[in-house]
């Protein structure tokens, strides 16, 4: 699938293309205003930022059918916005509101939005396979033809989940799509510390199943061949695994420094900013003028403000939420 | 009244409620074809076919992993551990995504499954596959915990557990699969949560479970005898405790015996302990007796085996020692 | 008599014993060249080297296992986790290997293995990265369980940990991290199995270790002011606990108050209320009070992770009920 | 490696296979009689037996030299024996004596020898890898050219522990040699029910490791086989990942009963029953005639019958033992 061509890319309809680069700053806007109120103290915890893997989200998502189910790591809003999740929750979610998609009880870590069958916003890394293959399977058994997007980072290829996950979807014919979100690091370690062969797609042949690399910057290389890979999925119940190469601008979290890696490698990669590639693809085209482009940027820059504010000015849960949801059932004298 | 076997209770409930409920499916290493390590899903394949009755991998992580994510999709899988010495390498998926997906979801996914296998020590199997698991399971908050002692029991706890929408442990032990009694007709529930007293007694509370409950049978007769009168409480659902039908009997023989197959250190015993003591204190005419295994991992030798485990002598010991008559 | 923070005290202690004995080595995630997640092995790798000081992949049983291999061949390693909430994905090989190995190998190979790293509640961080695991490592046997609440204790406890022949789960609390006293000069030692009195009183004992005894000291200076004398015993090890500490203040004091950051059921606070009552049954004048974290997962709201956590009202709350001035 | 010659495999040395032979012999006495004996109750728990893959074990511990590390599952009298583990310590193990060697304490799944570096006798499948890798690890510490032969069966390729194990030898340059014995069932559960891609050495490339297929049904190819990989291992320091096809006679344990697969299927592997195989070669070689060959069963027989006779009058474990040997160190008031 490397093989994808840039003229192919032009193949997709204005409309399209807009709607995507607009998920796509809906995405770069939120976080920036989250880091905004982590710093402001409104938001603690851990804080994981997408800016700069905004087009794999968007790109892989566009293809998602109403059925389908969509997994990921704690690295979950900019998946949870392309998912088109409401930025009023997700930052009342972050703020620790009950406004908040998950009330405020899960925090960063945990978006969830039962609408779009997205499973989370999982902590502990690799968790979230289980979850994605689980709901594959959930398919197979409903026959309801969906499949599962199943997001994770480099790291999270170490855990034994990975390959349990795998071997379970390739045995038993699991519509999974298992999209490996290779930013390079997982926290400071470069993955060629932790992976011993960080060509992630030839790990496929030992389930039986295929790989695909995909650069994870372009936006349209990332729409084009996840339309085949989601497409095959649905249609054979084969799971696949897609190496995106993409990169993460921030550190790991907002704690992170960063310091183990150079100004360079970060700013080379700012070059191939997924949203600036796709403004400018819109220009040539003309597509979108300047004007255009800034009263779209204003707009959803609004938009994410009006999101901090309905955050800011939202209750925090009620106490007696705090045994609350931990149980479906009351039972015996809980 | 039907006579039945512990491990065909638990396969009629099994039927039962995977008859009444298209979304119920089961799970587990050799629970298809081969009808179950110990015959608890005996002709199940049979019955439901491939689709609804499932062999898996050795994957214990991954299969329990994929049981949250069907769950939260809306199905309702009873997972088999072959022992549960086996749901150590699925430990992260129980604790942290299986018992916090409610919470952590502010309520938007329910976590319906059935966790079930045998628990505890088998026959001479020695140190890896002897864990007593109740204690870490009913640690964090999110699951309850089950463990039947008598077929009739078995039959209504895994029925309630596999109606309950939230994440349920039922242990079983292996050694009393064969434990064959009267069960009642047709369908009934036993409530999660309620426990029994399997004995009416008026000079010592004896509180036991699953297996247990069989030694301190034998242990009450013996006392018996010695013209002790024991009551014997189940609990049946460890977490949450029947704190009230607990308060009850201890009001009434102000002495009480705890036995547990598992080990000392906070295990369920010591809570039971605790709540008692917290709850009680002024009912009780001597301090908690606890019999539990001894401090060291499971030895395969016979005779360490029969000296690790509790027994009807140190239950009867116990006893004594409450009710100062030793 | 130097003032370090506690991470600090814990690089010393590590330093030293690696300098001590060329056999010990540490491996865990970023402990190397990103000097650890919480900078406890800040400068290990530049003194060390990478052949000592080793980044781990995000492989928690993997490397868990290896560190049981390397132990039986003679190696002592120190294993970190980044927080204790991923061991739960290596469970099976602390419980069946680690645990068990000298015993079921008959005594052949003993396991030299510090499990160290944050335990607890981090600051808001939700339900999956908030467990206490000391009452899950307390319960099997072949595991001592140490938990440090301040400086001092760390770097002594640390160094008889690595020192230790048999496998150590050593929990840490990434609040306490930061945390700044005095610590004694040089090489010393604090023993395993030996708690210490925090502060000497004569109303009641509050029992608490980690971060609860920080909880705890400011809980004493309220109810001075009350005119309650509260004695400070901090187990610091919590399996094998120091019963006769425990006992010489309790018959002191007649009240007790434990504290555990952790969920109550089948906590460590349950075994030690168990174990005290069952040993100094006469001398209590009021049940034992226990202070826990409430009965739900970990929230993220800052004001329900506040309501759910143990704190200084609570402790004061829960001595003025066992006192009787409530 | 497939392409191993047989005419290279009489290039053995009389003595050497005789060696061998007698060392399969032993085994195969040795589970005969510990199956007799838990007929008779004098074994109890589960027993694994190792018959049918004699040549597995026997022909790639030949390599092994004394700082190497073996380690294995429960089913480890066969590799026990194999490394020269004296059969009455063995056989003293089964039957719960102190004279066994661990004691009594153990059992069938638990045998370990401290002077050969054997690890264990692991219940908990898939429980040994770390083992393996880390006796690996210290041989890299410690500089004294050792390797570790991990053996596992097919079943245990489907836990994460093998993935993360593997990953970690391989990024590591752990000298580990992973030996996965393929009997074709997991309990009853034929591996391609089990695994989504049988061919186990094709596992391998995902890790960027050498990956080797091998008849276990064939000592001399196993012999050779692992000659080479033993000492590619040894020198390069890369793990390896060797796939034996081999075949269990018994059922997975003696409380099977083995209605998984045909009797025609069982009789067709009992053709080419190593220790078959080699008694002819030694016959047609005329390094060893009728009568020798009878005499040597004969002495091996009566040398596992006075192992038996040894476990029989051996004490069981004085009863102080029961809480000792659960620490090394005595520590505070425990
Ligand atoms: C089992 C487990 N171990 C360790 C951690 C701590 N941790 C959180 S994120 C992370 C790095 C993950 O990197 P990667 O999988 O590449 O995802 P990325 O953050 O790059 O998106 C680590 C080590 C964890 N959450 N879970
Ligand atoms: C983690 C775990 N799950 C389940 C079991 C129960 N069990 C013991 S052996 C076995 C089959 C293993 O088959 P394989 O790995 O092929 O080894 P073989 O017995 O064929 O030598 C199972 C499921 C176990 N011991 N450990
Ligand atoms: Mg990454
Ligand atoms: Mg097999």
């Amino acid at each position: 699938m490397a093989g994808v061509k840039k003229e192919q890319t032009r193949s997709l309809p204005r409309e399209k293309l807009v709607a995507m680069y607009e998920k796509m700053l809906v995405i770069r806007y939120f976080e920036e205003a989250s880091i905004k109120a982590y710093q402001q103290k409104k938001i603690a915890g851990f804080l994981h930022s997408y800016i700069g893997q905004e087009a794999v989200g968007v790109g892989t998502l566009e293809h998602k059918l109403p059925q389908d189910a969509v997994v990921t790591s704690y690295r979950c809003h900019g998946l949870y916005l392309a998912l088109g999740g409401s930025p009023r929750e997700g930052m009342a979610e972050l703020f620790g509101k009950v406004t908040g998609c998950a009330r405020g009880k899960g925090g960063s870590m945990h978006f969830f939005s039962q609408p779009h069958n997205f499973l989370g916003g999982h902590g502990i890394v690799g968790g979230q396979f289980g979850a994605g293959i689980g709901a594959a399977f959930k398919s197979n058994y409903d026959e309801d033809n969906a499949v599962s997007f199943i997001f994770f980072g480099d790291g999270a290829l170490a855990q034994g989940s990975f390959h349990e996950s795998l071997n379970l979807a390739a045995l038993w014919d699991l519509p999974a799509i298992f999209i490996c979100e290779d930013n390079q690091y997982g926290m400071g370690t470069a993955n060629t510390r932790a992976i011993a062969n960080t060509d992630v797609a030839s790990k496929a042949e030992g389930y039986g199943i295929k790989g695909t690399t995909v650069n994870g910057m372009d936006l349209f290389e990332v729409h084009e061949t996840m339309r085949h890979v989601a497409h095959e999925t649905r249609a054979t119940r084969r799971p696949a695994l897609v190496h995106m190469k993409t990169y993460r601008y921030f550190g790991h979290s907002l704690s992170d420094a960063g310091l183990y890696r150079s100004k360079d490698e970060v700013d080379a990669y700012k070059q191939k900013d997924p949203i600036l590639t796709v403004s400018q693809e819109l220009r040539e085209n003309g597509w979108m003028g300047e004007d255009e482009n800034k009263n779209l940027q204003k707009k959803i820059r609004a938009h994410i403000q009006d999101a901090v504010d309905f955050a800011d000015e939202s209750p925090e849960p009620p106490l007696e939420e705090l045994t609350q949801q931990v149980f479906r059932d009351s039972v015996g004298s809980d | 009244m039907a006579v039945v076997e512990m491990r065909e209770a638990l396969n009629q409930a099994l039927k039962e409620e995977m008859t009444r409920d298209e979304k119920v499916f089961i799970l587990g290493e050799e629970v298809a074809e081969y009808n179950g390590a110990y015959k608890v899903t005996k002709g199940l394949l049979d019955h439901f076919g491939p689709k609804r009755v499932i062999d898996t991998p050795i994957s214990e992580s991954g299969f329990t992993g994929l049981a949250v994510g069907a769950a939260m999709m809306g199905l309702r899988p009873v997972v088999e551990y072959m022992s549960f010495n086996f749901s150590l390498v699925a430990m992260d998926q129980i604790i942290s995504n299986a018992s916090k997906m409610l919470y952590m979801s502010g309520g938007l996914y329910h976590i319906p499954i059935v966790f079930r296998g045998p628990n505890g020590a088998g026959p001479r199997v020695s140190s890896q596959h002897s864990h007593n698991m109740e204690s870490v399971y009913a640690h964090f908050p999110g699951i309850h915990v089950l463990s039947p002692s008598c077929p009739a029991d078995a039959k209504g706890m895994l029925k309630a557990a596999i109606r309950c929408n939230d994440p349920v442990v039922f242990l079983e032990n292996e050694l009393n699969y064969g434990l064959k009694e009267e069960i009642p007709d047709g369908d009934y529930l036993i409530p999660i949560g309620k426990g029994d007293i399997k004995r009416a007694g008026n000079d010592v509370t004896i509180i036991a479970w699953s297996r247990m409950m069989t030694l301190a049978k034998q242990a009450a007769a013996e006392l018996e005898k010695e013209g002790i009168s024991a009551e014997l409480l189940d609990p049946r659902t460890l977490k949450p405790l029947d704190m009230p039908l607990i308060a009850e009997s201890v009001k009434k023989t102000n002495r009480v015996v705890i036995v547990e197959e598992g080990h000392f250190f906070s295990g369920v015993g010591a809570q039971i302990a605790d709540s008692i003591y917290t709850q009680m204190f002024d009912y009780l005419d001597a301090p908690i007796a606890r019999v539990a295994q001894s401090e060291n991992p499971m030895p395969y030798a016979a005779n360490l085996e029969a000296a690790t485990l509790p027994s009807v002598a140190k239950i009867v010991q116990a006893v004594r020692q409450v009710t100062y008559r030793s």
